[in-house]
């Protein structure tokens, strides 16, 4: 992928999540909210090399997910500020984001929960002989359930057109790796002997994973069957809400120190800044963006909230 | 023709065939669907008229075939999941709970789950603790399920057939015990036929039975057991839990006065349960005796034949709680056979 | 130094310290349990006391960790697990139905399940619906199980100790928002003692009020708002809803004739429906009107303030149903706050 | 293990499960019961490594394993005939086996759900600082559940004594593994990347079989750590109940033949049959096995019947 429009795309979600996270405390957004940040150029580079006729399904972290694979911004605040213009009216709040117009299907709340999902949304499209795949977006934490395996299992046994992307940011909540995997665990050899094909990137750098992902999706093409890609990355702030969380020592200060260091906008930025014209483009698409942000914001705070005499609509479809 | 017989499974073995052919992206799956035994006989020719793509075994991983399924439905599949018995289902209570019942919903209308599961209900032969259970008090209490409860050959094909073309998440509990009841194939409802989930199956004005499953079926001998002794129940079947039409019991209640409701699991904080309280809340000043519940006692079942003579209730014990509330006496049916078996057709082992 | 005031989550939290004083052999799991947040802080220092052999945090295995703590139960550790939501629980059905309801029956008596499971029901600030499930009717459905509900903080830490003491697996319902309540110390029941599942918390001779977790709270407060028109409830606490003390709420129902049941989750085929129908049973005739329910919606909980604002029954919903019962005109009590947090120190975001 | 013992005791669970095929027909064992016919070796040789303070925990196919470990006879089929001097007074059946005296925990009946909880046995033994370890025997088809994942995880994790026994039969009732795992995958191999030290043999040959449970103990007890063996193996008949099922034509004619050909007893059988004094022993032997299984059926038909009236007894513990 191009090294702009990865930087541009992924300065884009950063933005928006960090307005999200500024106006969070106003307590106008009132739900469970994980923010992407440091984390948004794995769904760039994995979106950059997908249509809208794939499909995507995340879990509670799914912001990046949904932005990158083309899902409306409006939509998306809107329903953050639980608004009748939100992408499910309000009643899913930002971990359950859905855009069907984008191939967005879906994200769920249950650590696991939408692999499986994703894995039956690859088997209609082999059903329907469609040549387009499924995206399924998890983190290292969700790799513990048993769901994911059965679900890996499941895709290989029926070659499925799915391409798992394990989002490897070391922590579940507060807990770091050592305590909820074995010591020389890796990922990507698990997923292998399961019996998808299986590759590992670092996800801050655009190179390698470009490359990565390139592979990856050309080997599903191919062989019409599901590989796996572990990507490293760290999320800047708390696991759940706006704000830095490393006073609570939970991470060492070294650590957080070399992965803010190694934050894929800011080695893009330092590369990119060696061009004399960047400047000005960086300066035009920074309004831009934020032009699209402030009408983002604008719009979900003038929308409607939606209507509670309507709450017994759709419990059963017709 | 009409008349040649058919049997409970057959019918969902006919439900099925019909509804892949009416539906070119349906599929079928379930472990051992298309083994030699067939479940039950329930799934015979459907792999090799429809494909294996469409039709097929897999792996022993109910929670993520249950989301496969949930997945497959959301995007445009429609889905039809076996497992031969409810109790290794609840091994998938997150996928059915926590996505097919709320999806519809949560997502604001903008997808549907066309997925039906198929749980089977096992029980006798020792089946024991861990393959017998019901759990429609369960599958009930959360909102947007569907559950469908057949009772009867005559629309257990109709039920299925509309539970699978239903845009909703179904929970179709067939009761191991069905599967051979017969019927004339001319009493059979049509499949395209719109489902009544309350029936009155045996009217009569001295006391109302609510039933469904296979506490039906106890619920019919008793009936023609008490109509010697003058007696007339009327029986009202609720193949939908979910879908009660209360009008329908409400009128009953009002004519007998008297109530008896059935329930094929266990009974603490279940569907019977939940009738009762809304029936008294209406006629409690009405009533001419107490409302029974009868289902399972509440402890597991045990396995050995001596140990669950007593645990279904039979037809004998709904006759004799109806003729104490009416205040007469009855004798006893004479149930002459093995309390373990559905018919002597039945040798074991599973 | 008695009077000091308590929560709800230190009583908790030092029920869990003492227990496992008491008992060297016993273990502590839950994710988080040791992080920074101390699961709401319920068990801050259980770590640091008692060493990372017994108290661990552990992989978002839920179905798993549950069979490794009933299998280290029956083999002789007692076992405390907790987890932040319900909702995440329903990954381990299997385990808890077919293992640990069942194990004492089912291996006739021989080994012991001594397995305590915090499970925190969550609410407000867009829960939304995954996170907000309670589920007291599904565990009090399953024969074996015992089911306790705290309400209060008098009684909390003795209802936890003797949950993990005892030597049933137990599902300790807990609520989010009764984390913060206050009592003073000196008003706690001992740990040592032995709980009364039902109890009465306040005395009144015109209409009684059944009830349990967060629901109770408002049960009080439609306590207090009533007796201002004269008019006296009787509330009575089930903190466990499998072991009922019928003849508790019975005598209270003779006294008053009228009563609303409150029920924590969603009501069809519930804890409410039973107790409701135990009580229709044997006094219908003396009943002066119908027995309300009043629980959540049938529909899953939508995310938006806008459309929680009536989700959740609360002090007014109960006052004007006992009000319209009794069959006089009250005034709304003025709840001016947020309908989505428990109190102003609350400021999201789980 | 010596071949001798290996022989017998494997010829003796043959005779007792041959003994319950011949009388269930009577229709006096009326409980769904799963027989090991072909699969004995494994336990046999498993057992041979292990003390009564080592604990195990089996499946649905449980009678070879509970006989190994100690179990009692005649409590075993005292409960297929549902008799209060069964092993669980009548209450678990086939499905449902317990001797704590000779630490053989239970068997469970739904597939891969003892696997956890012989974790947290060896969770118990490992906090008490006992020496032991636990055995899990499960199949083929319970490699698929998510349970069986989650598991290994944990007992790698926290390195916990336990030995995971996998008898690889192929099939899971009338499945073959072609529509429930992927076409290369190993079993072995799997475990191995999740984190368990795996081995892998031919269960129906006692010196490889005999070495790799050698091995598997000793790692164990040396590194305190989980391990994994998977086994070849092959059930002689059908899936559930007392019948040959090859009619079915569910499994290749050529492929029982070549097992069935393998079988362990026959082919220990021809190896000591070298030695002139065999026939003797093997006469003395024989005779000494039916005895006790005679005395054992006798045992199950004289003993009382449960008392009904207890059936509410235990439902809680004091
Ligand atoms: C089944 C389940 N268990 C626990 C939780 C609580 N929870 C929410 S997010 C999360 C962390 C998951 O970690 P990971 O999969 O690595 O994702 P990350 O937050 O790091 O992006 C946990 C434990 C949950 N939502 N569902
Ligand atoms: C969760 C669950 N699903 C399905 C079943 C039905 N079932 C009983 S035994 C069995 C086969 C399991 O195969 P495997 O683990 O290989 O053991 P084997 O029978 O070959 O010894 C199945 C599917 C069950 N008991 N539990
Ligand atoms: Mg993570
Ligand atoms: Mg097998």
């Amino acid at each position: 992928m191009k090294k702009l429009d990865a930087y541009f795309e992924s300065l884009r979600i950063r933005k928006i999540e960090e307005m999200i996270a500024l106006r969070y405390p106003e307590q106008e957004m009132r739900c469970p909210t994980h923010l992407s940040i440091g984390q948004e150029l794995v769904p760039v580079v994995v979106s950059n090399f997908l249509s809208k006729d794939d499909k995507a399904f995340s879990s509670h972290r799914a912001h990046a997910h949904y932005l990158a694979k083309g899902g409306s911004l409006k939509k998306m605040i809107a329903e953050l500020y639980g608004k009748a213009t939100g992408c499910t009216g309000g009643r899913g709040g930002s971990m359950h984001l859905t855009d069907l117009d984008c191939g967005f299907i879906a994200s769920t709340a249950i650590v696991g929960n939408s692999i499986p999902l994703a894995v039956g949304s690859a088997l209609s499209q082999k059903l329907q002989k469609s040549n387009f795949l499924t995206v399924s977006y998890f983190g290292d934490g969700a790799t513990e359930e048993g769901a994911f395996y059965e679900s890996l299992n499941f895709a290989a046994v029926k070659s499925l057109p799915i391409l798992f992307i394990c989002e490897n940011n070391r922590y579940s909540v507060y807990s770091p790796l050592e305590v909820r995997q074995p010591a020389n665990r890796s990922i990507t050899d698990l997923a292998q002997s399961i019996g998808v094909e299986s590759f590992h990137a670092d996800g801050n750098l655009l190179i390698p994973l470009t490359h990565v992902v390139q592979s990856a999706i050309e080997y599903i093409r191919k062989n019409n069957g599901p590989a796996l890609i572990e990507l490293d990355t760290y999320r800047h702030r708390e696991h759940c809400g706006p704000n830095f969380d490393d006073d609570l020592n939970y991470r060492a200060a070294g650590e957080v120190k070399t992965w803010l260091d190694k934050d894929p906008l800011k080695l893009l930025f330092a590369e990119l800044s060696a061009d004399q014209h960047f400047e000005k483009t960086h300066n035009e698409m920074v309004s831009k963006i934020e032009n699209e942000i402030n009408d983002a914001f604008l719009f979900a705070e003038n929308s409607p909230l939606p209507n509670p005499q309507l709450n017994k609509e759709f419990l059963y479809a017709k | 023709m009409q008349n040649k017989t058919t049997t409970f499974a057959e019918e969902i073995n006919q439900a099925q065939h019909c509804a892949m052919a009416e539906d070119n992206s349906m599929i079928c799956m379930g472990l051992g669907i298309n083994d030699p035994k067939a479940i039950f006989g329930t799934t015979t020719g459907l792999q090799s008229k429809f494909g294996s793509d469409r039709v097929f075994d897999m792996p022993t991983s109910e929670n993520a075939m249950t989301g496969v399924g949930i997945g497959a439905a959301i995007t445009g599949t429609r889905v039809l999941m076996t497992h031969q018995r409810v109790d290794f289902f609840l091994l998938a209570m997150d996928q059915l709970v926590n996505n097919a019942a709320k999806w519809h919903y949560m997502f604001n209308g903008q997808m549907t789950v066309p997925l039906t599961i198929r749980l089977i209900i096992g029980r006798g032969w020792g089946q024991g603790p861990t393959h017998q259970q019901s759990l429609q008090s369960w599958f009930a209490h959360i909102p947007g399920l569907k559950v469908v409860t057949p009772s009867l050959t005559d629309n257990v094909g109709q039920l299925l057939y509309q539970s699978i073309m239903d845009n909703n998440p179904t929970i179709f509990l067939e009761h191991r015990w069905l599967h051979n009841q017969v019927t004339t194939q001319g009493k059979c409802l049509p499949l395209l036929g719109e489902p009544e989930f309350t029936r009155t199956v045996r009217s009569g004005k001295d006391y109302t039975i609510i039933s469904n499953s296979f506490m039906l079926s106890e619920a019919l001998q008793a009936h023609s057991h008490l109509l010697r002794y003058g007696i007339e129940c009327e029986i009202i079947e609720i193949s939908s839990p979910t879908h009660i039409n209360w009008t329908h019991i409400f009128a009953s209640i009002e004519r007998t006065k008297r109530c008896l409701i059935t329930e094929i699991g266990h009974t603490f904080s279940s569907v019977a349960s939940e009738i009762s309280h809304s029936i008294y809340s209406r006629y409690y000043s009405l009533l001419q005796c107490p409302i029974s519940i009868i289902g399972l006692p509440h402890y597991p079942e045990p396995t050995s034949y001596k140990l669950t003579k007593n645990y279904y209730p039979n037809a004998n014990t709904l006759s004799l709680k109806i003729a104490e509330d009416i205040g007469i006496n009855i004798a006893k049916i004479n149930l002459n056979k093995h309390h373990d078996i559905p018919g002597e057709w039945f040798k074991g082992p599973f």
